[in-house]
């Protein structure tokens, strides 16, 4: 399976993305421009973390016009894998790909470390190598990581099993129900305020984000995905 | 056809003044003009004979520090300079103060103060792969400090982190004399392939030079505004520059992809002074001409003149000169990034700086006049009279605290000394995802991704030492930086520093300056460490006050075996050693408790001397310490400053939460309990080992030459320190909460919320 | 050219940690008899239009695909005039 | 209990990116037309007062302290008026 990796102006962990692919999965990763429509030659597309358009506005409003937006909403739509990462969580929901909004953290700053997070699901495509319940270290960096949905869809969240991630300590941004990260109905299409890609080395201080990228490529496989 | 003056009248009327320029400037200028200038031209020599462009007062002096070594690729004179750390691999570094706009509008400086340090060092070739920032305040006991500091913070956190670019390391200190002039200092660290080397030069007659990024506004423009003819905001003008992190990140992007073509002739940023700072350094550092029209810059606004073009100050610009006929592969590039790149003049063979506005000349200045023939001044340097009072201090009357308990207590709840978590929490310092050792170490380090080796960064300035004694103080700023490295395992390379200093004209002042570069630069040449790159920021005073004297070092260092890192986190069952002296002669006490921490906060007293510091000493204290981790025979390191050894082993038993007993029976006759614990010097370094690795670093410390004892074992839960007799016994989790918690609570007093919001 | 004014502002349902901490800065700043505290943002858009109300047609169709996030935001055009003094960009 | 609208808007010298990109978003989206975005904030506060006008010298007050930053901000005070609804908390 091929991965994307969309580069946005201002996308900063872009390059982080694509390295960590290569190097966990030792698949192929391509980064890939704002500007190209047709992603069909990929099965799994990230969405990487950094500043869109400069956040301006609020995050991910600017990018979600992207041209490549179309060929993520038809990958949505086909099964294929979509996650974002951060910046690209947002650019998730405000593209209406996954159903919430995020607000500035509510202690209104940005806030940057390694934070315990439950993988509440390990049957989804992206979590399958981690243990239901297991607590995990990822690194967050955000200063809008603040999940906000209504009180309906919360709790259509929560009865679907959509939440797949959620702080396991202290909540670190005021985030409902601390989400960290959710699925579509649909189960392909992940957003995730935490960097995986950030963990995948002794040396960085977490190896928990491995498993992540190991998933995929895994489900990648088992669905043939492209 | 603009309202300026004439050049008659800048003469008859003296407007030079307006502009900053003394009489006898002004003559000069005359002079080697060979004629009257007119108001622009007045401009042009007037920001590039200005002491930020010009070095006039410092100029001198800094050519004392040493700037050569095997491992300089590129000292100073460049926008950064260059290492090689092997393998082809390179590091350009900087450093930078921003603290005048700072004070301003500490958000929008400090973000601007980030960002131009950033462009100087990709304008070399390098991709930035880490900052570090340095700051001063005054103690954070007033609304007016606290917001400035969490603004400051705020907007380094604001540019940095979505510029992409970890923060990864850096200091705060606090201090009564930066309450009315705090202090800003960024650094940049960016790596390159050798090859990849870019420089500011403007070469190739015919050569076309662009300007790129961000359009020219009026930001920033000097003093008198006879200039401008049409100001229809004259009213609103606001002497704040906003940084635009996004631009700068496109500008990155862009700058890299087009220095990687090959068809970059030279490149440098546009800082201070814009176009006429950076064209006439680029023209002088090739003995070339250049010829720029205004009106072929892209502006933000309507109605510009010449010489607004030419002084403007406008963030994330750059002016790169191409190979001729290459102009559109500029301009391909820079469209896809969403940016302008606008051909604006061109190289010339004639020496002379010249400016024309659609075609028309209106302004013609040799390079060499505005560059090399700026005016140097030799100050007048005078011992400041405090000194004498500092030395008359009587150590032997300061009485001894009943137990240490309190005391340790105290200093590591000081603002100085307590954990920054609040600070770089707020720093993206994982963005590139090579951050191997986070900032709260004694220095950060950048795994090189795809190899074994990393980069260690960090930044130093003892400001009170340097305050008692410029002299060791230079040296003490220079070895603290360079021993940081050595306790993560690095090899040091070079440094680069920041001279924030008061007003150069008082010679007191000037005696600090000139006495602290000494310092630094003995510290260097036995240190084997250059200085490649600097930045000086003079007239830090207000209201006839000087901050204290502060040189800022950053010392960049190479580690060969990413395996072989060190921080201070010891675990349970090592034994405790310590490279360096042990305690002071009993006659000697007094130089060991002078300007420590401990004198400060429990005493309330800033006297006596900086502590001693002997450099032969301390290289063969940094050359043991190194071989033993590189010989993988450390398990955790930490070296030993203010707040001194005990201060020393509580951060390292909160870093690994495990305690430890100490016991300094063996060294103690004669000296008082509080300079055995507390007292600051020199060439320390704590070290935790593994009880089989115990002998084989004694010997090599004995080889190198390098005291070194055992002077207790870790396990537990309590920190006790014993002198025979048990001086503090505190449990860990006691140290861990006042060290925590310290800045948050001097910061969360219901003040000012920031105006960012 | 006219130059519309368009707020944006959160759900009242929504909690605003923006103006959660004004109001705790102004309550520490001695205004007690502050009850609550919003914060939004305010938007001027210049645009060349016909006339003031194809202006406002058309910022209003802005506002609804960019300026606001309708799960959690909404806007209203305060209002439309003709644009004044000298255009600076952004 | 009043509601005051207070806008802080960046004085007109002052460079913001962020109007600039949300022009450039208005321009690649079809909005040829807009000439300038400039983007603010609108600070709505309630207060406990015995009239309008006090509750504006209030407010005004809290302005010039806290709400604007008086080196690159300029603040005004839209309006004043009954508190609408129950105060919705921040
Ligand atoms: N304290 C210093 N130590 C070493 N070099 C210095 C020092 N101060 C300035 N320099 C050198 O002088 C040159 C001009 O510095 P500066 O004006 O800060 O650069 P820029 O034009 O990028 O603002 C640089 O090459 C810098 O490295
Ligand atoms: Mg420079």
């Amino acid at each position: 399976m091929r991965f994307a990796v969309i580069q946005f102006p201002g996308s900063n962990c872009d390059m982080d993305t694509v390295r960590a692919i290569r190097e966990v999965t030792g698949a192929e990763a391509d980064l890939v421009w704002h500007a190209r429509k047709d992603l069909s030659d990929y099965g799994a597309i990230f969405l990487p973390g950094g500043f869109s358009y400069g956040d301006y506005l609020r995050p991910g409003a600017i990018a979600r016009f992207a041209e490549a937006m179309d060929g993520v909403r038809r990958a949505a739509e086909d099964g294929r894998l979509v996650i974002g990462i951060c910046n690209g969580f947002q650019i998730l929901l405000e593209a209406g790909l996954l159903p919430g909004a995020m607000r500035h953290n509510d202690h209104l700053q940005f806030r940057c470390e390694i934070v315990p997070v439950r993988v509440e699901r390990a049957d989804t495509p992206f979590t399958s190598g981690y243990e239901p319940g297991q607590v995990i270290r990822l690194p967050i960096a955000h200063g809008e990581g603040n999940y906000y949905a209504d009180d309906g869809t919360l709790e259509a969240l929560e009865r679907r099993g959509q939440v797949v991630f959620r702080y396991a300590g202290e909540n670190p941004n005021g985030s409902r129900n601390a989400v960290a990260g959710i699925v579509n109905e649909a189960g392909n299409v992940l957003g995730m305020m935490p960097h995986p890609e950030r963990a995948v080395h002794r040396w960085l201080g977490s190896e928990d984000g491995r498993a992540l990228f190991v998933s995929m490529w895994r489900a990648g496989r088992e669905r043939q995905l492209v | 056809m603009y309202n300026e003056p004439t050049a008659e009248q800048i003469e008859r009327e003296a407007l030079y003044r307006q502009v900053g320029m003394t009489e006898e400037e002004y003559r000069r200028a005359v002079e080697l003009l060979g004629r009257r200038p007119n108001w622009l031209e007045l401009g042009l020599f007037s920001v590039m004979w200005s002491e930020h462009c010009s070095y006039k007062s410092s100029r001198r002096v800094l050519k004392r520090f040493p700037t050569e070594g095997p491992q300089v690729l590129q000292g100073p004179g460049e926008n950064a300079g260059v290492v090689d750390i092997g393998d082809g691999w390179a590091v350009a570094f900087k450093m930078e103060s921003h603290n005048h706009p700072s004070a301003i509008e500490p958000y929008q400086g400090a973000a601007t103060g980030v960002g131009g340090i950033i462009r100087d060092v990709f304008t070399m070739g390098a991709r930035p792969v880490a900052l570090l920032d340095s700051l001063r305040f005054g103690p954070p006991d007033d609304d007016r400090q606290r917001y400035l500091m969490r603004e400051v913070v705020a907007g380094i956190a604001g540019y940095g982190n979505a510029v992409g670019i970890p923060t990864v390391g850096g200091e705060v200190k606090f201090a009564e004399r930066y309450r009315n002039n705090p202090l800003v200092n960024a650094m940049c660290v960016g790596l390159m392939r050798h090859e990849d080397l870019a420089r500011g030069t403007a070469r190739g007659v015919g050569n076309p030079v662009l300007v790129v990024g961000a359009r020219t506004g009026r930001d920033g423009i000097h003093g008198a505004t006879f200039a401008s003819a049409e100001d229809p905001l004259e009213k609103e003008r606001s002497a704040v520059q906003v940084g635009d992190p996004f631009m700068e990140k496109l500008l990155l992007e862009a700058c890299l992809e087009l220095i990687a073509t090959g068809a970059v002739v030279g490149i440098q940023d546009l800082g201070a002074a814009g176009l006429t700072s950076s064209g006439a350094e680029m023209a002088s550092r090739a003995g070339s001409g250049l010829e720029i029209d205004t009106a072929l810059v892209p502006r933000r606004e309507t109605g510009m003149t010449p010489y607004e073009v030419m002084l403007s100050e406008s963030q994330e610009r750059m002016l790169v000169v191409m190979e001729r006929g290459k102009e559109s592969v500029a301009g391909e590039i820079f469209r896809k990034w969403g940016l302008e790149a606008a051909v604006i003049g061109r190289v010339t063979d004639d020496g002379m700086l010249r400016v024309l506005d659609g075609g028309k000349v209106v302004a013609e200045v040799p390079v060499k006049a505005l560059v090399d023939e700026a005016p140097v001044y030799e100050r007048p340097a005078r011992e400041p009279e405090e000194l004498a009072v500092f030395r008359s201090w009587r150590w032997e009357e300061t009485p001894l605290p009943e137990r240490l308990d309190e005391a340790l207590l105290a200093l590591l709840g000081s603002p100085d000394l307590a954990d920054k978590e609040w600070v770089w929490r707020q720093y993206d310092h994982m963005v590139l995802a090579s951050t191997a050792v986070r900032p709260g170490a004694d220095a950060a380090v950048i795994w090189l991704r795809g190899t074994r080796k990393g980069v260690a960064v960090c930044t130093d300035g003892p400001g009170r030492y340097v305050r008692l004694n410029p002299l060791l103080g230079g040296m003490h700023a220079v070895a603290e930086a360079v021993r940081n490295l050595v306790c993560v395992g690095a090899r040091p390379l070079a440094i680069t520093d920041c001279l924030n200093f008061g007003n150069p004209e008082k010679p007191e002042v000037f005696y600090q300056f000139e006495q602290a570069v000494e310092g630094m630069s003995r510290a260097c040449e036995v240190l084997g460490t250059p200085v490649v790159s600097g930045n000086v920021s003079f007239y830090n005073e207000s209201k006839g006050v000087d901050v204290d004297p502060t040189p800022i070092v950053g010392a960049v260092g190479v580690v060969e075996d990413m395996e072989r890192v060190c921080t201070p986190a010891w675990g349970p069952g090592m034994i405790v050693g310590l490279f360096g002296p042990a305690a002071p002669a009993p006659e000697d006490q007094g130089r060991w408790l002078g300007g420590s921490e401990y004198l400060l906060r429990v005493h309330h007293l800033l006297a006596g001397d900086a502590p001693p510091l002997d450099l032969e000493l301390e290289r063969k204290v940094q050359e043991a310490c190194l071989e033993a981790i590189r010989r993988g025979l450390v398990a955790a390191a930490h070296d030993v400053s203010e707040g001194g050894l005990a201060v020393a082993l509580a951060e390292m038993a909160i870093a690994g939460g495990t305690g430890a007993e100490a016991d300094l029976g063996a060294v103690a006759a004669g000296v008082r309990p509080d300079v055995l614990w507390l007292g600051e010097a020199g060439s320390r370094i704590v070290v935790a080992l593994r009880p089989e690795h115990v002998e084989a670093v004694r010997r090599l410390a004995e080889e190198a030459g390098a005291p070194f004892a055992v002077i207790g074992r870790t396990g537990g839960d309590r920190l006790v320190l014993r002198a025979g007799a048990v001086q503090a016994d505190l449990p860990v989790e006691r140290l861990r909460t006042v060290w925590k918690e310290a800045i948050p609570w001097a910061l969360s007093e219901n003040s000012r919320v920031s105006s960012s919001i | 050219m006219y130059t519309a004014r368009v707020y944006v502002t959160l759900k009242a349902s929504v909690l605003d940690p923006q103006g959660r901490a004004v109001e705790r800065a102004l309550h520490a700043l001695g205004y007690g008899e502050v009850r609550g505290v919003r914060v939004g943002k305010v938007i001027d858009v210049t645009v060349e239009a016909p006339d003031a109300g194809a202006a406002r047609r058309r910022v209003e169709e802005m506002g609804r695909r960019l300026l606001a996030n309708p799960v959690m935001e909404t806007f209203e055009i305060e209002s439309v005039k003709p644009a004044s003094g000298a255009a600076v960009e952004g």
